[in-house]
């Protein structure tokens, strides 16, 4: 783990180190925020008295009380307009939107304002609020619940948007974004909400910050989110055929850590991108395209990407085919012109 | 009319009462014996197949199934309202409904099992497909009912939704649509008391759903959603109004979820047993069964007659979700735009190099 | 509350009639003397701000102007009936109200002059930025409003938008929020008949647009917008309501804009002059000058000494129009974020370099 | 004009060849659509009796009668939905979206159903619908009337994404969305509605291919809507200082004509991509992203893109500062690692 940076406070009553669940950690992460700031509510569909239909707010209503987490009427334009209101009068509010098909409602409210506000002001208001959508697919969900909309987010100027891959990130990334005077996306990765790991409290994430999540020399693989793993998984067959892959989980898809980014390719000089998302004019897209231009005379071989494919999410019984997997990845690498190789 | 005629009454409008005894109405009629016959094979059709599928997902065999179960007045009302040439707008708890309108089971529950985002041909049966993002099929049902009404067509278009889904900003903007352009369209609202695990108090303020209607100039009714015979005579007259150029109008029937929203859903974490309960003696299937078994229009044989034919149905839903569907990976490709771009067709040969390359049972795992 | 209450009457409240005289209520008191006095001072000088806005334009100064000459009365209510402490959450038409709050002429017009997206500071007027998404900024005011509440204070918040507007979504959502959560806000939706070009009549087939309160369950009321005591009567009564925690209300004016949409726009496309010359008949100015004349309060030189300070407004108005204000391109990226991006940072070296090699008149040409 | 595909059959009554602004051209395309077809309906905001706020369907209603083209109620994801219901009832709706920001509140009806309606009933509905929208700025517009949101769309799977840059273009690829069997959001650039150029109506145009606007040997500029202008000034300006200036017309957003782009730019070895909207996970990423790894082998030097800059819009007297200008494409061009110079 290499988030050192500590320059955002965190005001949590006690710190902890335990394993945990990804959604563990967000629901810890979201109590900590409450505890720590009487600004801070969480609001959204479901999210009160049911504990979100993913439990990531199991217990805050009835912790806290119904003043700090509660369920509002089923609009989401409504969810994140109100939420803007009140972030202009003062208050922290964290939002769940339940599904990333089911956020599009509010993406006027999102682009038009929330984004927006700040700027238009002059820094005037502020909007420190979180929007917290569970995204991405793996799950064998029905149509309109395995999305991956980040990229409408990441081109939104005045948006920050970061995703975790791990349950450390997941909860200090949270907490940052919910520390942070500027209005965040984040993007909760459905298919490692149960997966496990340590959780450190006090250890504080910067956003705007890379990861680099394993070491390597031959080739970098730069993913998020659930794509971390996929990353992770590949670079341990490659390396059983002898490859050595740099994994860098990008976290914070905007801003984003070119520093972190441009060394790790300019090490290896290969690169390959891996998202969930349809590629076309994406996140994987935007990467590929500043790794090119920002580590042209390093590269061995053009970047690639392996993403979704340009057709909406793929049925359960279709998700084998349409997602991102190992062998598509070691493809990926495999087509990097290996000189030593033919 | 009257503004104040847009109103709803204080009251649900009920034709029978929980224990089967005829309520009068100066207004609604009780349907014939023989509706009501067929809207009594239809509630138990209907019970059957939401249980069966309940029974199908504890299996595995659908992905998942948001029950019917104690709102099977509203769907076979819905789908009995409608005459051949009408189109149901329905959404993801609406399956008895569409089954209802003539759908194969195996066909309606493609979706919840996964081989595609929807399986039956929403032209043969004039069902469009299952709507998932709430309130958003209310607008189509606008759309699709002004374009039947300018081509002179006299087809009534009846649309379905959650009380949660009034909610929504698509809510809104549909019944407007419809009432600025006049469109024969019904808006049926299932208010089953809740949206997931969130209660009706938590929704809206209104002193009802239909009032919602006036604001938008059109005529609201409350109807007690689990009594079939009322559930058909309001919305029989509203779709009658639609049919006769008379416009829209929004029903709300007061109906009860009995089950989880899902089966992924826990529905103890957010209201009391109690409270179900209470709802069973409010049951749509033995009120009318009280009150045909009564005015001796159903017996012991045309009772076994109809458990029979539910009972082939569960059969047939059985059979054809234990069946493991052909998939062909192409289907990813092929209807996303009617020709395909190049860059779906360069995805489409990466992936059938892929498949080549892979023995079939590793597909998804390393090659 | 019973539910017919939160009905609006079946006609516009109106306290003061055409031509000056007092019209009884039952219900709504006529506000004393001096806070028409106040008020008629107010429509004076938002009849010459709109003026000298629209000559500004003409003049290249403004690079648009939608003027609320017509709407006056509706604009010094929504001003006057706040105390200090209220929020105003104003749409483009409402630059009268926002000057109305105290923001200076020069800063209220930023937006209109290009200069910035807004020019006051929202905080120390208490006024959100001008909102130009329709009905987007009611949401505000409704979570505004929840913040206020929430900590105690006895904020009232007013939130203005158009007839046309009442057809989003968002109207939708932010009146069941505000219903549902209960918290103090007053609607005011200015009905001036046109969207742009689009009459009433094809936004809405409502018996009025206050009749949709009811759908939310909070009281409707219509009045004569044109009729600054009654404006001043009803949303004093609908702020006095939310003040003291009795939640939500809608309010409808009934007005009508006297000129084009905005500059931009040519009006004899879709509405009869005789039309728009029929409501100077039901201009907001004359008829409270013919009340006030009648009743004592105002004399020639109280209308004097309102002319010249309204005057003395149109003149800071064309000082600072006429003044170029000094644009620094770092703004671009100043206030996008509170940390800058290394991205926008990079970008803004980018352009600084650029500008720097770049002699300064002729930035936007070629270098 | 190298339109030269006729595979799509132009139904117009009679066929016309004239010197006209885009706007008429548009307004010209949108006539002889609703005279060629029954089912072809136009609708929108202000667009019956006043003729739209740009005046593209003046006089429509008037001629072809309130049941061709009509005014809605004022809710844009209304306009689209409805489209979308009359779409799958054989009708062929064209919405007009007053702005590009005003389009936002329809995106969760263009992204979960005009998007995918087709797909989702195996091609059992088709949505023949176009969505206008007036987008991009240059015309010192206010706030939210000068946005670029072609990214939002053109990542979205199921829809096709066109914008003209002559009038030629806006005539025939307007008939040409409008034949489709498939959703299209046709882009039209508000800066270049009162350029002009000779339109012919015999002409059509397919949508998927990019046009060469201008040919060149020592770079290929890529561009679309109004940057297509600014390319070719850029041109201009460079061929007076001695360099051969390609300049390619993508007109087709997508799908994406990779045969004539990569063909381009091969053929060059040096590329920059010109687009005014935020250039963050971008269409202007995506060109970028697919040259350099279709043409690597071929690049004397990484592909730049000049866009616009990751903040929102800029207010009418920051415009200036803010949009891609002959300068900044001239230094993009120059940064090309051009070895002959130093
Ligand atoms: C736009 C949108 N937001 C959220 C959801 C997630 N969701 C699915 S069903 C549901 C509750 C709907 O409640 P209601 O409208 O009352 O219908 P019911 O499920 O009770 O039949 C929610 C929140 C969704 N499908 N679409
Ligand atoms: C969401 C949205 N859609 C469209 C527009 C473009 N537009 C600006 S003002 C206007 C008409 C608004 O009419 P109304 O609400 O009656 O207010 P008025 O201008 O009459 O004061 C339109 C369509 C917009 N600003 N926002
Ligand atoms: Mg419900
Ligand atoms: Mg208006």
């Amino acid at each position: 783990m290499t988030i050192t940076h500590d320059d955002l406070r965190l005001d949590a009553p006690t710190t902890t180190t335990a394993t945990m669940s990804m959604a563990a950690a967000l629901n810890l992460a979201l109590a900590d925020a409450i505890a720590a700031d009487p600004e801070v509510v969480v609001f959204g569909e479901d999210v009160g008295t049911l504990g979100g239909v993913f439990r990531i707010t199991d217990g805050l209503a009835e912790r806290f009380g119904e003043d700090r987490c509660f369920d509002t009427p089923l609009a989401e334009s409504g969810i994140v307009g109100t939420a803007a209101g009140m972030a202009m009068n003062g208050m922290r509010p964290v939002v769940e939107l339940q599904f990333d098909a089911f956020a599009l409602p509010a993406f006027e409210q999102i682009v038009s304002h929330v984004a927006k506000l700040g700027n238009r002001t002059r820094g005037g208001v502020r909007m420190p609020m979180v929007i917290r959508i569970p995204f991405g697919g793996g799950i064998g969900g029905v149509e309109h619940h395995c999305d991956s909309s980040e990229a409408y987010y990441a081109h939104t100027p005045g948006l920050t948007v970061v995703s975790p891959s791990t349950p450390q990130d997941a909860y200090s990334l949270l907490r940052a974004a919910i520390s942070s005077p500027d209005p965040v996306v984040f993007l909760e990765p459905k298919k490692l909400y149960w997966s496990k790991g340590e959780v450190d409290t006090s250890i504080t994430a910067e956003i705007g910050t890379a990861r680099i999540a394993r070491d390597g020399t031959d080739v970098t693989l730069l993913a998020y989110g659930a794509s971390v793993g996929l990353a992770m998984e590949a670079a341990e067959v490659a390396a059983s055929e002898g490859r050595s892959v740099q994994v860098v989980d990008v976290r914070s898809l905007s801003p984003f850590d070119d520093e972190t980014v441009t060394a790790a390719v300019r090490s290896t000089g290969r690169a390959v991108v891996i998202a969930e998302a349809p590629g076309y004019a994406s996140v994987a897209s935007e990467i590929q395209a500043r790794v090119f231009e920002r580590c042209f005379e390093y590269l061995e071989a053009p970047v690639r990407r392996v993403t979704g494919f340009d057709t909406p999410y793929a049925p359960p019984k279709f998700e084998r085919w349409y997602l991102p997997d190992v062998d598509r990845v070691l493809d990926a690498i495999d087509s990097l012109h290996w000189e030593d190789e033919s | 009319m009257q503004h104040t005629d847009m109103l709803p009454r204080d009251s649900a409008v009920r034709l029978i009462d929980q224990d089967g005894q005829v309520v009068a109405d100066e207004h609604y009629a009780m349907p014939d014996a023989q509706t009501l016959l067929r809207a009594y094979r239809g509630l138990v059709e209907g019970r059957r197949i939401n249980d069966q599928a309940g029974a199908l997902v504890r299996q595995g065999r659908l992905a998942v199934y948001p029950s019917s179960h104690g709102q099977e007045a509203c769907q076979v009302g819905a789908a009995l309202a409608l005459g051949d040439a009408d189109w149901l707008f329905p959404t993801y708890r609406d399956s008895v409904a569409v089954i209802g309108r003539g759908v194969s089971p195996a066909d309606a529950l493609v979706l919840l099992k996964g081989d595609w985002h929807s399986g039956y041909d929403v032209k043969e049966h004039r069902v469009a497909p299952q709507a998932t993002p709430l309130a958003t099929q209310l607008l189509h049902a606008v759309g699709f009912a002004y374009a039947a009404k300018k081509r002179g067509e006299d087809t009534v278009v009846l649309a379905l939704c959650g009380d949660g889904a009034t909610s929504e900003g698509d809510f809104h903007e549909a019944m407007n649509f419809a009432a600025v352009f006049h469109v024969p369209v019904v808006f049926l609202v299932q208010n089953n008391e809740y949206a997931i695990s969130v209660p009706l108090s938590r929704q809206t303020a209104a002193p009802s759903l239909a009032h919602k209607a006036i604001g938008y100039g059109m005529p609201g009714q409350r109807v007690d959603g689990n009594d079939v015979a009322a559930v058909l005579a309001v919305l029989g007259e509203a779709v009658d109004r639609a049919r006769s150029g008379g416009g829209p109008s929004l029903v709300e029937a007061h109906t009860y979820r009995m089950q989880a929203h899902t089966n992924a859903d826990d529905d103890t974490r957010y209201r009391e047993r109690e409270e179900v309960r209470a709802w069973i003696e409010r049951d749509p299937l033995t009120r009318l069964r009280a009150h045909l078994t009564a005015s001796g229009v159903l017996d012991e044989s045309v009772e076994q007659e109809y458990a029979a034919g539910a009972e082939d149905i569960a059969t047939a839903m059985r059979a054809a979700l234990n069946t493991d569907a052909e998939l062909d990976p192409e289907d990813l490709f092929r209807f996303v735009t009617e020709t395909r771009s190049p860059q779906r067709e360069e995805q489409w040969r990466m992936l059938r190099d892929e498949i080549a390359r892979t023995p079939a049972e590793s597909m998804g795992g390393h090659r």
